[in-house]
């Protein structure tokens, strides 16, 4: 693996008298598949609000391919190349699969007001482009948003497809990183293993370098090089999935006893 | 100093005016998220149905009762014939689009808008009606009251201001104290999941109507015994209610209570000390910076940012 | 009606979105106390069955009948009033009202009720939710949302009590808790029907199942039939 | 500069045969802000031309167009009647604003328009005349009006200082910087207030109002806003009275004893022989009061139908063209102007010769008598 | 990866995204079938330029067919609304953002091109140059007023930009004195009857705006010209990125910010487009108008606007060409009590088809409601001449006949008003009926409105004029909701 690609230096995040985040370092490699776990509340979706600036930190730096991206405006952080999906989805509902895609690869192309007016060659020939980069996008998750799903509006699909939609979208962005929030929930085991492989593969395929937030031990398992658990912002565990899994302020904040989370 | 006062004693007329109306604004759009254009029209409606019942009473020279039974009586049935009207407006022109594009309501009330105002045009005529307060009970109105300073507070404004407030705060007990009210919140958050809690929406939305409609009735009143009303009065007092209620913050009880009387001040101060002629051009810089730094109203809360 | 109508009956369901035929030709029933469960692939129609059922998707045929009552035609808030209730797809909260509002807002038809009891169990369950009464249910994260919505739906002691993943996105401790409290609630007496996904638990806790494809309902039995139905297991459960 | 290519060929109307029904046409605001004195004239209208059209042996049609106060759709509507070979005549354009948007127009293809209300001088004199030579109107205009007012404030009634407030539409702004300029030449301390044509509480202008003014100068178009302004004054205890122009002079609606109203007419209740004009219209317009507006719109009707005739005859039963109609209308005398006296139009500009302001004083009883 | 094939899944168990609704999609999907489902299918195939070169020839055949100035003028106004309903798409369509402040824009190109153009300040720019200059002012206002509004969203920009529009009257309206000069020309306007302000001079010639009272149909060519510009330029910048991040911001503007879009430049970008194709509309207006006056760009004209683009279809650019024609054409129909006559009975007898197709029920419908009438007529007649005796509004064949169905009393009185009360509340209580307890109500509910029709309304066209926009308006949007040509959208939550 190579360097850290992500480097968050103790950073910290307060809402009115509630630190959510306290102190927290971690770093992501490049090329690698961190999961981050944790009881509910812990601060993992918060800590992606951080790093994608949705939220500025109280303390500490966060830097992205060794500069600091603190204070940027969200859609300059994602143009350096950051991408997330959201907890609770947030598409375009009422744009069809394919422009719900096509719409995230504004950061990096360039045709501006008056190539798009007038539609010169060099505009034209990126548009193909965004529709292929589009469409491949999309034909990663197999048959389900193809087809006649392209131009079906979004607000028609269902919930577990509405989350792949996501994860198309924020590879469309052409990130370096990839942060995915429970990109599982809502899907019956089958279907889980679907989507570790195919996380898998965003990497080996994709190039993408992933955090992940899951709460699916399945998941977390099949895909994680680390596994870092935080519980109320804190980081209580970090290491293999063994490691992590075994550890016993995990198991007893978060996974519990009973046999089902273990398998 | 006396001037000063005077100008406080007219914003308090004209702002408690506002804020009826702005109240059944933000009462509405509260729930519905809709601008209902056709508020300002109810409000004249409620201006007219004022009028003809005075007429039939006798008028304001020599009513059949007496003038302040004669007066309540105006009040209370342009209240009740503004909530019917309102009820009716729920039901055939903004039922039908619940769950239709935010902006189609909005239309349809444009729609009704126009139906109301020319509607009343052709069945009324587009003259100036004059309530003609001024010969009620001799001038009484206009001249008996009580003085501060050297500055004569006539009974009408205390008339108007006082019921204005009265039923400002009944309203809110009637939202803040009681089940229908905390209905009302909730429907207003999300309608299908306050459905899903067994709210009947229906009945909120159809008692949000009355409330605000009814209030707009009273202003109406209010706003004729001072000035003459004609079918297009209702244009200028929506405008004014809307922006009361965006500025105290859209939704919020209290909110358009002080919107309402800050647009009252903001006229009157500008035109006192400023100029006639550019008042509104001051009210308005006010009202946008004050936009711009306090954008969800005074009494708004900011939206949650939770992602 | 007869006092053997079953809670819940669907007849012959066919649903539309636009063109596309969603549900098609779909029949249930919830006998009274019962814990059943829906399963299905991603977009088999698990949560248009459930829209069905609270009348915020209207079916072009079929009937949906509450207690033997037809009410395929009645508005959402009157079928509440049969003794329903609902934990929704996407939990739907009134996020600028507090936790404890929401919950009193669970129990909206029971406004005289002495509640105790109701919130007592609520935060045993969910002993955070007790911790986070006063902070507005909006700012919550995504699995103590999830808490709110199920100790929502429990505020209203109701006689069915529909839920749409109800587990999804909590932590693992978590998800545990929410099987034993569905087993819980279903043991006082409450009938459920339950869309998981996490088909092994809850059919393991279950007394029958009913299994969407594409709409269809493709195998419906005894929880422990399915479970050791092959077919199933290859389609739904994986490994 | 030449014309557009494509509508070269003037407009030259075919001729119309005078025992066929012609068309004539009322331009003014029938809806809105303004929509009351629109429709005022149009009842005005209607009745003259029930009951004129027969006498001079016409049948006529009135056409109703609303400008909605805006030149721009007046603009559109004098298309409307140009395009309608049956249009003879038009009365209006009511207001100003749209006579200077329209005049061009309607002049070239042909159609005399007259006004019973569009006072601003400008129209028929100065320079840069705003409308052309087949604009009429049958009242006298602002430039007589204004200092005419402004005269009897300072000689009968000795003003020293006079607040004036226009309503920011042409109408009152014009008559108050006319009233004011005057005032002002004479040494009379002015102050100028304005605002917006919709505010209807005048409280905070009143109370800045000082206390010894002498006159409240308010040329609004509605009566009731002047009633409500004096209303205010009293309620404050201010001693000035208010002056209205011909936009207030009804003595129904503005009647607060002690104020002043200029018209360019007196009631026309006045003169005896309206009696049968007036019982005839209230009877079509039950519970009406007769208005400001109106009448002068029915002496409009009567000058157009006293021209169209005259050109009917010069044709032979043929009106022959339009033209022939705007050529007529300055001869037209009319005895017992139903405004009073006689009317007939000045030689050297298409406006009333004579044209005069009457200036009355509200009495206790609420009746209006002349005072100058 | 390949195109048009899923990647082969990696041999292991689970087949990588099967979609059993993709796989079977014909199976579930409900068409239409025969000869309309034939004709939709290719109707949709039609390239939109196709459309749109077809629709222009048309308009620009009007002047040919019609020799008549008034039909030119119509269609002039019609292709400045046109106008100003693409200008207004961009951000209400598009950018979601609601501007309450548009016309302004349309009054500032308006008055920049007067003052540029006219003796006013005695300026006399070419109108080559005037019109170019214009837009850019149109779009740099359009970003300034952007500026501020940036941080709102919904609701409250919607107010803000109120403001500015007000704030825009009372400049205008006051701006005869303005530091003590005179800019606008306060109430009275600019310009008047000897076009103070410049008509359009293209190539060396003057477009002056009638002849022989006649209007100079090239107005109408330039406006039709800038609309078919104005259109495609449109057009293609919303089928590219900026129009894509334009409707994502409309959809969820963080989620937007999240994928790498400038949102706050999104949204003044937006203004600005909105505002230059405003102002452009604005500079033939002037110059067609010879004159600029306040009252012109007034809150009516908004609600015009927003009324065309909504009711064809906001973010659809044929919808709301469609609405502007609709409304525009509508209101001129409607002033004429002779042609709307026609126009009410067409409207109720489609109307009546619509419901019953050619059925039993429509028979006794029509049937009863013609021998309702005449039984009424007949026994209003035995019993007063007067009941009868009345004038009808308007004329024409249809008058004539309709005077032997229709009592037309010669005064109404009271009646009037509550008759249209009746009216008005037996509509809205058949919206509620079903069956035939409606059909027994539709019958007497028809003869009332043909009476209220010919003695009420049409004795007040301009009344009715509204009233009937009112009344429509309301109706389109219950029944097609998302606009005529738009498509549908779901609220999100
Ligand atoms: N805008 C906010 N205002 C107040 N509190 C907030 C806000 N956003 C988050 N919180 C609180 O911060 C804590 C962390 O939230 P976060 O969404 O990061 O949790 P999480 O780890 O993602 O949990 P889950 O697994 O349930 O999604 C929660 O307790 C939440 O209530
Ligand atoms: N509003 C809608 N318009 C059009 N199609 C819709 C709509 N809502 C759902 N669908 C379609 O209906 C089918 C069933 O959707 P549904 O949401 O019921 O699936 P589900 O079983 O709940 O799936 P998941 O497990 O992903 O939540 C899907 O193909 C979906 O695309
Ligand atoms: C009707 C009147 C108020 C019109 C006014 N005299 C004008 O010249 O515009
Ligand atoms: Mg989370
Ligand atoms: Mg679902």
């Amino acid at each position: 693996m190579g360097e850290k690609l992500l480097d968050l230096q103790g950073v910290s995040m307060a809402f009115g008298g509630l630190t959510v985040i306290d102190g927290l370092d971690l770093h992501v490699d490049e090329g690698e598949i961190v999961s981050v776990i944790g009881p509910n509340g812990a601060g993992k979706t918060t800590l992606f609000n951080l790093v994608t600036g949705v939220y500025e930190p109280s303390a500490g730096d966060i830097v992205f391919a060794g500069e600091s991206i603190k204070g940027l405006e969200p859609h300059r952080i994602t143009r350096k190349g950051i991408a997330r999906t959201f907890q609770t989805l947030r598409l375009f509902l009422n744009m069809s699969v394919r422009e719900n895609v096509m719409a995230a690869a504004y950061g990096h192309t360039r045709a501006g007001v008056f190539r798009s007016m007038f539609r010169t060659p060099g505009q034209r020939r990126e548009e193909k482009e965004i529709r292929e980069l589009a469409e491949r996008c999309l034909a990663f998750f197999g048959e389900r948003l193809m087809g006649y799903r392209w131009d079906q509006p979004a607000y028609s699909l269902s919930y577990a497809n509405r989350r792949r939609l996501e994860i198309a979208r924020a590879t469309a962005t052409k990130p370096r990183l990839l942060l995915l929030d429970e990109p599982a929930a809502g899907m019956n085991p089958k279907e889980t293993q679907e989507i570790t492989e195919l996380i898998g593969k965003l990497r080996s395929e994709g190039g993408f370098t992933i955090l992940v937030i899951e709460h699916d031990m399945h998941v977390v398992e099949g895909i994680s090089d680390r596994v870092v658990a935080l519980d109320h912002g804190v980081k209580i565990a970090e290491g293999s999935f063994e490691d992590v899994a075994t550890a016993p302020q995990v198991v007893e904040a978060y996974l519990g006893t009973g046999g089902m989370a273990r398998k | 100093m006396d001037n000063f006062i005077q100008f406080t004693v007219n914003a308090l007329t004209l702002g408690s005016v506002y804020a009826l109306i702005a109240l059944g604004y933000s009462l509405v759009y509260g729930i519905l998220k809709l601008l209902n254009f056709a508020h300002g029209d109810v409000f004249m409606v409620g201006a007219f149905i004022g009028f003809g019942v005075l007429q039939a009473l006798g008028g304001a020279a020599d009513p059949v009762i007496s003038i302040w039974f004669v007066l309540v009586l105006v009040m209370l049935s342009a209240m009740a014939g503004c909530a019917i009207l309102g009820v009716a407006i729920e039901r055939f022109a903004y039922r039908p689009l619940r769950n239709a594009p935010r902006i189609a309501p909005l239309i349809s009330a444009l729609g009704v808008s126009f139906f109301l105002t020319y509607s009343m045009q052709l069945m009324f005529g587009s003259q100036q009606r004059d309530y003609n307060a001024f010969a009620m009970a001799n001038g009484a109105l206009f001249f008996k009251g009580f003085d501060i300073g050297s500055v004569r507070v006539p009974l009408l404004r205390i008339v108007i201001v006082v019921s204005a407030f009265v039923l400002m705060i009944l309203l809110w007990l009637l939202v803040t104290k009681t089940r229908i009210g905390k209905a009302m919140r909730a429907t207003s958050y999300d309608r299908e999941a306050a459905a899903m809690m067994g709210i009947d929406i229906d009945r909120v939305i159809v008692f949000a109507f009355v409330l605000g409609s009814a209030l707009a009735g009273a202003a109406g009143v209010m706003f004729a015994l001072r000035a003459p009303a004609s079918v297009t009065i209702g244009f200028v007092a929506g405008l004014k209610g809307f922006t009361a209620a965006v500025i105290g913050g859209i939704g919020s009880i209290p909110g358009a209570m002080a919107g309402g009387l800050i647009l009252g001040f903001a006229e009157s101060f500008t035109q006192g000390y400023i100029s006639t002629r550019w008042s509104d051009l001051f009210v308005f810089l006010i009202l946008i910076a004050f936009m711009l730094l306090r954008p969800q109203g005074l009494f708004g809360k900011a939206d949650i940012k939770k992602v | 009606m007869s006092a053997a109508a079953p809670l819940l009956q669907l007849e012959g369901i066919n649903t539309y979105y636009g063109q596309i035929h969603i549900l098609q030709d779909s029949s249930m029933v919830v006998g009274e106390g019962e814990l059943v469960c829906l399963l299905g692939g991603n977009a088999s129609g698990k949560s248009t069955t459930l829209k069905t059922i609270l009348g915020i998707v209207a079916p072009r045929t079929g009937r949906v009948l509450l207690g033997g009552e037809d009410v395929t035609r009645m508005p959402t808030a009157h079928r509440i009033r049969r003794g329903l209730a609902i934990v929704p797809e996407n939990r739907r909260l009134f996020g600028p009202m507090t936790v404890l509002e929401n919950l009193e807002m669970g129990a909206y038809l029971r406004p005289k009720a002495d509640l105790k009891e109701e919130f007592e169990r609520v935060y045993t369950l969910f002993p955070l939710l007790y911790e986070r009464r006063s902070q507005l249910a909006g700012t919550l994260s995504g699995g103590e949302q999830q808490m709110v919505a199920m100790g929502r739906a429990l505020m209203s002691k109701p006689k069915l009590l529909l839920m749409d993943e109800p587990s999804m996105g909590l932590a693992p401790v978590l998800v545990e808790r929410s099987f034993e409290i569905i087993k819980q609630v279903n043991d006082a007496g409450v009938a459920m029907l339950v869309v998981e996904q996490n088909a092994n638990v809850s059919l393991s806790i279950a007394d029958r199942g009913y299994v969407l494809s594409t709409g269809r309902v493709v195998l419906e039995g005894k929880a422990a039939d399915l479970l050791q139905n092959e077919e199933l297991r290859k389609a739904y459960l994986g490994r | 500069s030449t014309a557009g290519a494509g509508s070269a060929q003037v407009a030259r109307s075919q001729a119309l045969s005078c025992n066929g029904t012609l068309k004539i046409a009322l331009m003014a605001p029938l809806t809105g802000d303004a929509g009351f004195l629109g429709n005022e004239q149009l009842s005005w209208t209607k009745y003259a031309v029930k009951t004129l059209a027969p006498k001079f042996g016409l049948k006529i049609k009135l056409l109703a167009g609303d400008t909605q106060l805006d030149p721009q759709i007046a603009a559109s509507l004098a298309q409307k009647y140009v395009a309608d070979k049956g249009v003879v005549a038009v009365i209006g354009p009511s207001t100003s604003g749209a006579v200077a948007a329209t005049s061009q127009t309607l002049f070239q293809a042909g159609l005399a328009h007259i006004s019973p209300s569009a006072t601003r001088t400008s129209l028929t004199k100065g320079t840069s005349r705003q409308a052309t030579p087949g604009f009429f109107r049958v009242i006298a205009d602002d430039g007589i009006q204004g200092p005419g007012d402004a005269r009897f404030m300072i000689e009968k009634l000795k003003v020293k200082k006079v607040v004036l407030i226009d309503a920011q539409e042409p109408y009152s702004v014009g008559l108050a910087d006319a009233t004011q300029a005057y005032l002002k030449s004479k040494g009379v301390t002015t102050i100028r207030e304005s605002v917006s044509i919709n505010q209807s509480d005048f409280s905070s202008i009143v109370t800045k109002v000082p206390n010894d003014t002498d006159i409240v100068f308010a040329p609004f178009q509605q009566p009731p806003k002047a009633q409500t302004l004096a209303q205010q004054l009293l309620e404050q205890g201010k001693k000035a009275k208010v002056f209205g122009g011909d936009g207030t002079a009804d003595a129904d609606k503005f009647n607060v004893p002690g104020s002043y109203v200029s018209n360019f007419a007196a009631p026309i209740s006045n003169f005896a022989y309206n009696k049968a004009i007036i019982d005839g219209w209230k009877k079509d317009n039950p519970g009406q009061s007769l208005g400001v507006f109106g009448p002068p719109a029915y002496g409009a009707v009567q000058v157009a139908l006293n021209a169209i005739r005259l050109a009917c005859n010069q044709g032979k039963g043929q009106l022959k063209d339009r033209r022939d109609v705007i050529r007529n209308v300055k001869r037209i005398r009319v005895k017992n102007w139903i405004l009073g006296g006689d009317f007939r139009f000045s030689t050297k500009t298409n406006d009333p010769l004579n044209g005069a302001f009457y200036i009355f004083q509200v009495q206790p009883d609420k009746t209006y008598k002349l005072v100058g | 990866m390949s195109e048009q094939r899923p990647p082969e899944s990696a041999g292991t168990t689970p087949a990588v995204g099967k979609d059993e609704w993709v796989a079977r999609l014909d199976d579930n999907r409900a068409r239409r079938t025969g000869l309309p489902g034939v004709v939709e299918e290719r109707l949709r195939n039609v390239p939109w330029w196709a459309w749109l070169t077809l629709f222009v020839a048309a308009v620009a055949a009007l002047p040919i067919v019609y020799d008549s100035g008034y039909v030119r003028r119509v269609a002039f106004d019609t292709v400045v609304y046109m106008l100003l309903a693409l200008g207004l798409n961009v951000v209400v369509g598009w950018g979601g953002l609601l501007d309450l402040g548009y016309v302004a824009f349309y009054g500032i190109g308006a008055y920049s091109y007067a003052l540029l153009s006219s003796n006013q300040f005695d300026v006399h720019l070419p109108t080559l140059v005037t019109v170019p200059l214009v837009v850019a002012i149109g779009a740099v206002v359009g970003l300034l007023v952007g500026l501020p509004s940036r941080r709102l969203s919904g609701d409250y920009l919607a107010i803000v930009t109120l403001f500015f529009f007000q704030l825009f009257i009372v400049v205008v309206t006051n701006g005869d004195h303005l530091f003590g000069t005179n800019v606008t020309g306060g109430s009275n306007g600019i310009g008047g009857v000897e076009a103070d302000v410049d008509p359009f001079n293209l190539f060396g010639r003057d477009l002056v705006v009638s002849t022989g009272g006649i209007f100079n149909v090239w107005y109408l060519y330039v406006a039709l010209a800038f609309f078919v510009v104005v259109f495609v330029l449109l057009r293609f910048v919303n089928h590219s990125r900026i129009g894509r991040a334009w409707r994502s911001l409309r959809e969820d503007p963080l989620a937007a910010e999240m994928m790498g879009m400038p949102v706050n430049w999104l949204k003044l970008l937006a203004f600005s487009f909105g505002a230059a194709v405003a102002a452009l509309s604005g500079t033939i207006f002037a110059g067609l108008n010879g004159g600029v006056f306040p009252t012109t760009f007034a809150f009516p004209l908004l609600i015009t606007v927003y009324t065309m683009v909504i009711l064809g279809g906001s973010g659809s650019q044929a919808g709301v060409v469609v609405g502007a024609i609709l409304v525009n054409v509508l209101l001129e129909l409607l002033r004429d009590p002779g042609q709307s006559r026609y126009l009410f009975y067409f409207l109720i007898v489609v109307g009546l088809l619509a419901i019953f197709r050619l059925s039993v029920r429509l028979a006794v419908v029509l049937g009863g409601t013609i021998v309702l009438g005449f039984a009424v007529h007949a026994i209003a007649s035995s019993i007063s001449d007067a009941a009868v005796s009345g004038a009808s509004n308007g004329g024409g064949w249809l008058a004539d006949a309709l005077r032997q169905w229709v009592i037309t009393p010669s005064s109404l009185g009271a009646w009037a008003p509550i008759s249209y009360v009746a009216l008005v509340s037996l509509v809205l209580v058949l919206t509620l009926l079903a069956g035939w307890v409606r059909i027994a109500v539709l019958v007497p509910t028809l003869y009332l409105a043909a009476f209220v029709w010919e003695n009420v309304m049409l004795a007040k066209p301009e009344a009715t004029r509204f009233i009937v926009l009112g009344a429509i308006l309301v109706a389109v949007m219950i029944v097609r909701p998302s606009g005529l040509l738009g498509e549908k959208r779901v609220e999100i939550v």
